[in-house]
């Protein structure tokens, strides 16, 4: 069973870093913000999956803290990129 | 008991696996942003929401599972207001 | 292989990286996602050194598992500051970067 | 098993240094809170409170001739943090004070809250980052620990960087930014040859260390990199490009501090690594190589120093010159450590070096300060009437000058002539040779100041700006101390070697 | 195959972070380091320091990352002209012979680490019940090492002091960051009203257990501060001015109590920080209860940087 969620962790893994790759490419922006995104829902499925052979419960919080700061990362992403297309309001006083 | 638990645990975990999958083909191929995204937050949440199945009867407790489910939750509720954040910004700045 | 000498190399090369980062890349900003990657280099070998240490039950030495939590606060107010200075630099003088006109000195 | 040494027995009396340490921070705090005016007001208490504990301690320290040690929270090292202060620590402790006090007399003139303004950033943000230079450098010198060294010179950059950039102009902010970014840098490298040592031995409390400490390829690659990160922080030729801009750029108290104190923070932990920690593994070529860097600096800093245009970056280089000599004292050190003689005034000598260079360097640079606003301009060339328009200032920037070649009486006279006598003890001429073209070639830029601000103001001449006797007479006090400091060697007791314990007697 | 999953980790971040090295657009090396941060802290997880696991998800994969996204953002004018000076191939050489000569000595000193590994966990566990914690951590950093812990909480506040300090004159004692203009309506201010209420929880409860399992006050004060960021971002509510007094007294409150306790322990223990025996838990969640508040305020302000707008007092 171990084995079988550890190998269950590097697809899960592989394909987070396929899809990063593709996605850290672009072409745009809103390509690049995908990563974080990815990495919310597959990063911390890895992360799961990965704890799980060896006794979830301490794991669990480690998931839940960075679930919170993952959609509070994402945002400061996303707000990030659509800041520096919009052709920079510059400073406001 | 513990053999049907362990092949809920398998099957979830595959199907999540299947669906992790499915969104990273989704990444290669789509052509463009929009539905690129489509593809990775449908799947990539589904693919969440099964290991989380699968691995909930291993929690041992119930304020566990409890937790873990809030775990998806989470996970759905920011790429949910995100992914709508994302899709603007595409939007207005074309490739 | 164990998966503290795995880790212990992975953190050697971060340093290894994170040092040419440093040197090689002008912005400052790259320059400081460099010493981030330095940093993390360091705080993992801590981490190594914590893991061979577990004993009494514990899954790593607490000490430096306690140092570590410390050294990563730290490193952040670090990254918040020189963020700091670079948005106050480029706003003063439109542009950020380290190699300037130099002073009347030389 | 906790090895239990009777050098790391807490003493009596030692509790007032936590209060040397923590005094300036709860200055910080109360400052903060506060504000406004208040925060220079809450300044100036710390300060006489901070002289008066740091007076207590030296008493103490030479009551009982031994050095003060405590335990933190009453747990005794490996596992808790020590507190340890040997004469080193004390004296470094009471030039602190002293030049910090210096210091606030004359930034009273130029950081004090505009009126009408309830709270101006300039003079918030300069009473509180000197306290809390004041309360990191303190850390230093009296911790235990090398990883509460590590916060602690963490701390110290925290509050230098933004002291150069107070004016907010682009220059001084690159100037910062290339200051943090090489400090940073620095410390990760120490923080990396700190858990090594961890990892060898399980501690990271000094004297246990020290009494552990066996020559390995792990101990000198630990040993290696904590020295390379402090130089970087010390600014020790060839890693000293971030300093003159820095210390040039910031305003005029800010830059006595930063030239005066805060590089000696990181020097004194490389002499706390190699005297105490180290001296085990410091091979005579390391030390060899250490020592080269600093005649490299002397030579070159100095070179340099003399083709500068203007004052403050003369100053400048002029220390990049002077952290060479703080180097010098290492070869001597291990050559006489391995000949069984006593290397104790070669110590002396250097630490008499960094206390004449930090009050006289102070000095110089809060004299450039008051020549600057009475011109209205640093140019070197254009210095004239300056000598007529502020005779104490310039008779001060003469007599740190004095100081700095090295003339009688001053206290740059007795290092370099402790440091000397080190070099003939143990052969080592060229180290001789470096000091000597050093001092020949301060003497030269100190005395083409000279010269030109004493030639008479062209007619009609007027002052920019009038300023107050009061920083005069803080800047002469700073060129006084650094100018009769040599008189110390006529004190009957040797305060620095007080609870020494690194090497050989 | 745990090796392998571990093996498969080390390269995935050492890729990601090979990517942020080496990729021409800043932007695109910063997206790489928000993953980056989740994966460091499965590394933390692999090697068992799950305390240090809770803070870099909390402090590396959120805060750092949100910090260098937005400066990435700001800072993409500068972009091009940094571009033009590119290091040449003399400097490139040498610092990567310098940068692998590092890791050369570096993994030869981590296979010259003792084979019995020095420890004090032994140490930590014997005096554990004197603490009356149960996470050898927490006792660590507020008993054994609390003096760290003091300190740490001070360098975050010279941090901030620093950071203020960079402000421009006319903005002194105004509010950090530039006004947001997001839509009330939009999924920005939704998520900013939904989240931060679950946010809190989960800090506080994050915060709670920390005395005697994995968590704690630095933990829960990051969740508390990305919480209130979140709320600013989304321009539901602005930042304050920094010199409101309530802000200045949130700042100091747990540095200050955390002092005053230490001087306590002078008169009733015998020794700074130290602890009368039987109140050793009362005072170190005492401690950490003062210390949270104070640590997400400061995190949440130096995040926000220096003030750029003017307050209130126009």
């Amino acid at each position: 069973m171990d084995d079988f969620l550890r190998a269950a962790t590097v697809f899960v893994l592989a394909m987070v870093a396929l899809g990063l790759r593709c996605v850290l490419r672009g072409p745009c922006d809103a390509d690049r913000m995908m990563a974080a995104q990815l990495f919310g829902s597959g990063g911390i499925a890895a992360l799961l999956l990965f704890q799980a052979a060896s006794g979830l419960k301490p794991v669990i919080d480690v998931a839940l803290t960075l679930a919170v700061l993952a959609a509070f990362a994402s945002v400061a992403f996303v707000k990030a990129g659509t800041n520096s297309n919009d052709a920079e309001e510059g400073p406001q006083q | 008991m513990t053999a049907a638990a362990n092949l809920l645990t398998i099957t979830a975990v595959l199907a999540g696996a299947f669906f992790f999958l499915a969104g990273t083909v989704g990444l290669l191929r789509f052509p463009d942003t929009l539905t690129r995204l489509h593809a990775l937050t449908k799947a990539d949440n589904l693919g969440l929401g099964l290991v989380v199945l699968g691995l909930l009867p291993r929690t041992g407790s119930v304020v566990a599972g409890f937790k873990l489910i809030l775990v998806w939750l989470l996970v759905l509720l920011a790429s949910s207001a995100v992914s709508q954040l994302i899709a603007r910004n595409a939007r207005r700045s074309p490739p | 292989m164990t998966t503290t000498t795995i880790f212990g190399f992975c953190a050697a090369v971060l340093v290894g990286l994170g040092l040419y980062g440093l040197i090689v890349n002008p912005q400052p900003l790259r320059k400081l996602l460099a010493f981030n990657l330095m940093g993390n280099g360091v705080f993992l070998i801590c981490a190594v050194i914590a893991r061979r240490g577990a004993a009494a039950g514990m899954g790593g030495d607490p000490v430096p598992q306690a140092l570590l939590i410390t050294a990563i606060v730290v490193a952040f107010a670090a990254s918040a500051l020189a963020v700091a200075l670079m948005l106050r630099l480029s706003e003063e003088t439109g542009a950020c970067s380290l190699s300037s006109t130099r002073g009347e000195g030389d | 098993m906790l090895p239990t040494a009777p050098t790391i027995m807490p003493t009596a009396g030692a509790s007032l240094l936590t209060v040397a340490v923590l005094l300036p921070f709860f200055g910080v705090l109360f400052g903060l809170l506060l504000g406004g005016r208040n925060a220079e007001r809450v300044a100036w208490a710390t300060i006489v409170l901070g002289v008066v504990t740091v007076l207590a301690i030296s008493r103490s320290l030479l009551s009982t001739r031994a050095a003060l040690i405590y335990h933190l929270g009453g747990w005794a090292p490996p596992l808790g943090i020590a507190l340890r202060a040997d004469g080193l620590s004390v004296c470094m402790m009471l030039v602190v004070a002293v030049v910090v006090a210096a210091v606030a007399v004359y930034a009273h003139a130029d950081f004090s809250t505009p009126a009408g303004a309830r709270e101006a950033r300039g003079p918030f943000s300069f009473w509180l980052l000197l306290l809390a230079v004041w309360g990191s450098l303190n850390l230093i010198f009296v911790s235990g620990d090398i990883f509460t060294l590590y916060v602690a010179l963490e701390l110290l950059t925290f509050a230098g960087a933004p002291l150069v950039s107070l004016d907010g102009r682009g220059e001084t902010l690159q100037a910062a930014l290339r200051y943090l970014l090489f400090a940073l840098a620095g410390s990760m490298f120490y923080l990396l040859g700190a858990f090594l040592l961890y990892g060898v031995y399980g501690t990271l409390d000094i004297a246990l260390l020290a009494s552990q400490i066996k020559a390995q390829p792990v101990t000198w690659a630990a040993a290696a990199l904590m020295t390379a990160g402090l130089l970087a922080k010390t600014a020790l030729f060839p890693l000293h490009l971030w300093l003159p801009p820095a210390h040039a750029g910031a305003p005029a108290a800010a830059s006595a501090l930063l030239s005066g104190l805060v590089i000696k923070g990181s020097w004194f932990l490389v002499l706390r690594l190699w005297l105490d920690v180290f001296p085990v593994t410091a091979t005579p070529a390391a030390a060899q190589w250490l020592a080269a860097f600093g005649a490299s600096a002397i030579i070159i800093g100095n070179c340099v120093a003399l083709r500068q245009a203007r004052l403050k970056l003369l100053i400048a280089y002029s220390t990049v010159a002077q952290i060479g000599y703080l180097f010098l004292m290492f070869p001597l050190v291990a050559a006489l450590d391995a000949s069984r003689l006593a290397s104790g005034p070669v110590v002396t000598g250097g630490l008499l070096q960094v206390v004449s260079h930090a009050t006289a360097k102070a000095a110089m640079f809060m004299a450039a300060g008051l020549i600057y606003a009475t011109l209205g301009h640093d140019r070197i060339a254009d210095l004239r009437g300056s000598a007529r328009a502020l005779p104490l200032t310039v008779t001060a920037f003469v007599l740190a000058g004095a100081s700095l070649v090295g003339l009688p009486p001053s206290g740059g006279f007795v290092a370099k002539w402790l440091l000397l006598s080190g070099a003939t003890a143990t052969a080592q001429w060229w180290w001789m040779l470096a000091m000597l073209a050093g001092g020949l070639l301060t003497s030269a830029y100190v005395f083409i100041v000279m010269v030109r601000s004493l030639a008479p103001a062209p007619a009609g001449w007027t002052a920019k700006r009038r300023v107050s006797a009061y920083q005069q007479w803080a800047v002469m006090a700073l060129a006084q101390c650094s100018f009769l400091l040599g008189f110390a060697v006529l004190l009957p007791i040797d305060i620095v070697q007080i609870g020494r314990t690194g090497a050989p007697p | 195959m745990s090796i392998a999953t571990h093996i498969s980790l080390a390269l995935l971040l050492l890729g990601l972070a090979f990517w942020t090295i080496v990729v021409r657009d800043t932007f695109s090396a910063v997206a790489g380091f928000i993953p980056y941060g989740l994966l460091l802290t499965s590394a933390w997880l692999a090697l068992a320091a799950i305390d240090v696991a809770l803070t870099e998800a909390a402090i590396g994969a959120g805060l750092t990352g949100a910090l260098l996204i937005a400066a990435a953002s700001r800072l993409h004018k500068t972009e091009i002209a940094a571009r033009a000076e590119q290091r040449g191939t003399i400097t490139r050489i040498l610092a990567a012979i310098l940068a692998t000569t590092m890791t050369a000595a570096i993994m030869a000193c981590i296979l010259r680490l003792p084979d019995r590994a020095p420890t004090l966990a032994p140490t930590v566990a014997r005096h554990l019940a004197q603490t009356g914690v149960g996470n050898p951590i927490t006792a660590v950093l507020l008993s054994f090492r609390a003096m760290d812990t003091l300190l740490e909480a001070i360098v975050l506040l010279v941090g901030l002091i620093a950071i203020w300090s960079l402000a421009p004159d006319r903005a002194w004692g105004g509010r950090p960051g530039q006004a947001q203009t997001e839509d009330p309506k939009g999924p920005l201010a939704y998520l900013a009203r939904v989240l931060p209420p679950i946010g809190i929880v989960i800090a506080i409860y994050i915060f709670w257990v920390g005395a005697d399992h994995p968590g704690g006050k630095f933990q829960g004060a990051t969740i508390l501060a990305a919480m209130w960021l979140l709320v600013m971002m989304s321009g539901l509510s602005d930042a304050p001015a920094i010199d409101r007094g309530w802000l200045r007294f949130l700042l100091i409150v747990g540095p200050a109590a955390f002092i005053a306790v230490g001087f306590l322990g002078v008169v009733v223990a015998g020794a700074f920080l130290s602890y009368p025996t039987g109140f050793a838990k009362l005072l170190i969640v005492l401690i950490e209860a003062a210390l949270l508040p104070s640590l997400a305020v400061t995190l949440a302000l130096l995040l926000a940087g220096p003030p750029r707008r003017p307050g209130r007092r126009a």
